[in-house]
């Protein structure tokens, strides 16, 4: 049952070193201030899960959280490279970052595994690319049925989701709407779910099918107004994609980076950038 | 009456004219969402476009920086998770074409997004594969469009991302429930085809003013050249005005962004 | 892309004698109209899928146009058992009707696989269960990365689908709300696929996320009001439940149920119950 | 003062008192769902009941004919697709427990809900698994509701359609991932919980005014009782109320139907 926290101490409950973490948000909805409450608390040694590591993993790649990277696509959307993500990768800064590269089909395959409670995902994926030769968990099964050769990938099972949402009601019931991306999927995956919010409120206002959550089904709650932000939520604030084009040029140099997470995360209190 | 473009406008507006009016197309980002959308702004007002972010049959204003702006899904007919995305509507065979870009490709359409180098040691670290495996494999057939230079035309990819045909033409050959593949690549001197015997890049059409050594220049090996050797059509004063009226709607859309 | 059809020319054109055709509707939206439909056209040697029979395969069954029957659950819910369906698999009348029989969750699995374009469905299933010495269609794999056997099932892929929806605006594109069911998968796993509506209307007025289908991806489009009668479209009328009890009279005896066929079926021009 | 019941509604409340505030709950229609609500509306307004149509966490005002009434839909929180009502809510492990009732049950509590006599030629053709195989498995554990009879409890079911304990009471050993099966059968006349090591179920209460001798007559098998047998807690006055209004409210609403 969910239960209200400061965003604080939901990730000094749930998210311990060396845990296995996934913060998803396809574009839209991505848990930035939940990101920079992992980091705020260094947090050390974490296996990172996301289809896109976009600027939040960057953020914790550089802050040295990560050790490994679980991902489909690492770049800064619409801009280029995602700097301290190739500086770990290139040139071991702050440290070696160990990468497991999937497509997004085999990631979201495995995300909706994961949901579904099952040891791997199926599908017809990787025919012809050098992934699996670089990937030791990308294997291949053949179907019982047709004989067809099928790609098989673990399906994602985190310690702990962080996502971010429109609205909580007040039994703790989430609303996500527009982009869901794998927002339910990397919560009903996980051991433990953290969801931050914009807003607390009497009657989510859904309809009979929206992306609804039960509280049930989440362990912590916190609000985060602008939690998503420089990334936007539908309904609320749009995508900053100025910071998304100036993030190329903050990224790319170790000092302008480490000024950066000094004044926006570290004396930043509890707010997002 | 002398029409001015650029390059860049030549090939987008080229490859706009690629995508026929009703087609499904799943949509890469950058000059593949350019021309697609350009294609359903000019003669291709019904094709469907569709993004990895799960945006079905969505008609943006603007250009999208990512893959996921708010304007795709709020244009959008509707909008489905990520895993449904591509498990229903692109693995689920829904998809006539898929438009992609890519940072390398080889004589055999086999793009590469994720590294210059080694695997183990890179050079340069790409983003890597997102959509563009399966996009290849399972949409009835692929569109791609980069700039032509001796940089991205290589004569061997570094590493197969995305297959084309494979390193020797021949990886689609018999495998079940496969897509056509790469069937025509558009850049900014010219279009090229695969053979249809041996799946070898050839130019068909050079755009106008470009001379085969241009091409010959800008490609990573000895590039074949068809017989019969068309000159692309020119853009029309028409796709140009709303090829610019678009581009020029996105930047101050993104400028006034705070 | 969707052509809007009269009923009757939909289901000619589609249904083959011999198809494989999925009809479904959990409870809600039952495709009741384009059931009787296929009965007028005495179309024969289908096999026929449905989770849950319901009236309309035992109208079908009973009506002589069923070879074969995939299903999960063939009763009259919460009333008792479906006459025409038993009559015909006990004693063989009007003919004898081959029964492959699955779980719901096989064949939910089944279906979203088959709209996922796959050749079989993964599920933890039928652990000591006696389904599989009976059904040769349910097999088991071994995970590759941790070694559980998992049921695997064929991927529901039929000829051709039937379903009902509230709506579909003047381009084709249909909203299904409320108890969706498998109406999606039914109509992607399908190679073609008819779709009945209460209406056609200019917008769906449909939020973000809700579960549209485009016209696009659906064949034909069949205005049927009160399509889905005796049992419910949400927003338009409620289950007659009277009927579905009464169902149990009618279909008990073969005389009376020839009976109420002729009445209510094939001299009923293209309406429903 | 005394109470009126029938051993109907003794069963019913009964098995309403086996759900505990909070649970989540997979309900089948008919018994269950009867005990399911009862439960919501006594002592357990938490308790998340949940249909297999796919409405999650429903309160229906009445008592649904159908397991996708609409009602269950109105008065849900949401309503998910059933594949993935199947996948992520119940094979995804969030359900506590699955309540369930069967036509035939035998001394490992396998339930048969297939068929009587024999697969290829059917004395009683039943209507099948529906939803019990995987709920039987994948919730935490199992509540079973029926009438007893010898007609019900019979020593070997003819086909196990949802497992219990298997034919040897070992079925559920060492299998991952599954849960721990039936933890207490509910009837008319007492209740019964598995033997924790040989998964026989015995009986562990007595229903008010009921025998030995009634529960072993209507029990195809010679059925064990437990050293320390209870007397089951009678229905209270309010149980039996709301109750009796739930079930008056359904018969109007559904009498009252077109």
């Amino acid at each position: 049952m969910a239960e209200f926290l400061s965003l604080h101490d939901a990730v000094a409950r749930y998210v311990e070193d060396g845990a296995t973490v996934a913060m998803e948000g396809f574009t839209h909805l991505i848990p930035f201030a939940a990101g920079h409450e992992v980091i705020r608390q260094r947090k050390r040694d974490l296996t990172l899960i996301r289809m896109t590591p976009d600027l939040v993993y960057d953020q914790l790649i550089g802050a040295g959280c990560a050790k490994k990277l679980i991902f489909s696509w690492g770049g800064n959307p619409g801009v280029g490279s995602l700097h301290r993500l190739r500086d770990a990768v290139e040139k071991g800064w702050p440290h070696k970052v160990e990468i497991f590269e999937h497509s997004h089909a085999a990631m979201a395959c495995a995300f909706e595994a994961g949901a579904a409670g099952l040891p791997l995902a199926v599908l017809r994926g990787y025919v012809g690319s050098e992934l699996p030769s670089v990937n030791d968990q990308i294997k291949f099964i053949e179907c019982p049925f047709t004989g067809e050769r099928l790609a098989a990938v673990p399906s994602v099972r985190p310690d702990v989701s962080l996502v971010h949402a429109q609205k909580a009601d007040r039994k703790g019931n989430v609303l996500v709407e527009g982009i869901i991306g794998v927002q339910k999927e990397a919560i009903l995956a996980a051991g433990k779910s953290i969801v931050t919010v914009e807003e607390i409120v009497d009657d989510l206002e859904a309809g009979p099918n929206a992306c609804v959550i039960p509280g049930w089904a989440i362990d912590a709650i916190a609000v985060a107004e602008k939690g998503a932000y420089p990334s936007y939520a539908h309904g609320y604030y749009p995508r900053n994609n100025r910071f998304y084009k100036e993030w190329d040029t903050i990224a790319r140099d170790r000092d302008t980076f480490q000024t950066w997470l000094d004044e926006n995360v570290f004396n930043a209190g509890g707010q997002a950038q | 009456m002398s029409i001015e473009y650029t390059s860049a406008e030549m090939m987008t507006v080229t490859a706009a004219k690629a995508l026929e009016n009703g087609m499904t197309c799943f949509v890469g980002i950058g000059l593949p969402s350019e021309a697609a959308n350009l294609a359903r702004l000019t003669h291709a007002p019904d094709v469907v476009l569709i993004y990895e972010s799960g945006t079905l049959q969505t008609k943006p204003d603007v250009l999208p920086l990512s893959i996921g702006d708010g304007e795709l899904c709020e244009s959008a007919l509707t909008t489905v998770s990520v895993p449904e995305m591509f498990r229903y509507w692109l693995q689920g065979g829904k998809i006539d074409v898929g438009f992609l870009g890519t940072a390398q490709i080889d004589r055999y359409c086999n793009l590469n997004t994720t590294l210059i180098g080694d695997y183990q040691a890179p050079k340069v670290r790409l983003p890597g594969g997102g959509g563009a495996p399966e996009i290849a494999t399972c949409a009835g057939e692929v569109f791609i469009t980069l700039k032509h230079s001796k940089r991205t035309f290589v004569d061997q990819v570094d590493f197969i991302t995305t297959l084309g045909f494979g390193r020797d033409g021949k990886a689609r050959d018999g495998v079940p429930n496969i897509g056509r593949g790469p069937t025509r690549v558009i850049t900014d001197l010219c279009v090229m085809k695969p053979d249809p015997e041996t799946r070898e890049l050839v130019v068909v059409s050079l755009h106008p003013g470009v001379t085969v050594e241009q091409v010959q220049d800008a490609t990573g090996w000895e590039i074949r050249f068809a017989e019969q050797l068309d000159t692309t059509p020119m853009p029309s004063a028409n796709e140009l005005d709303v090829l610019r009226d678009l581009k020029a709607r996105t930047e101050r859309k993104h400028a006034g962004e705070a």
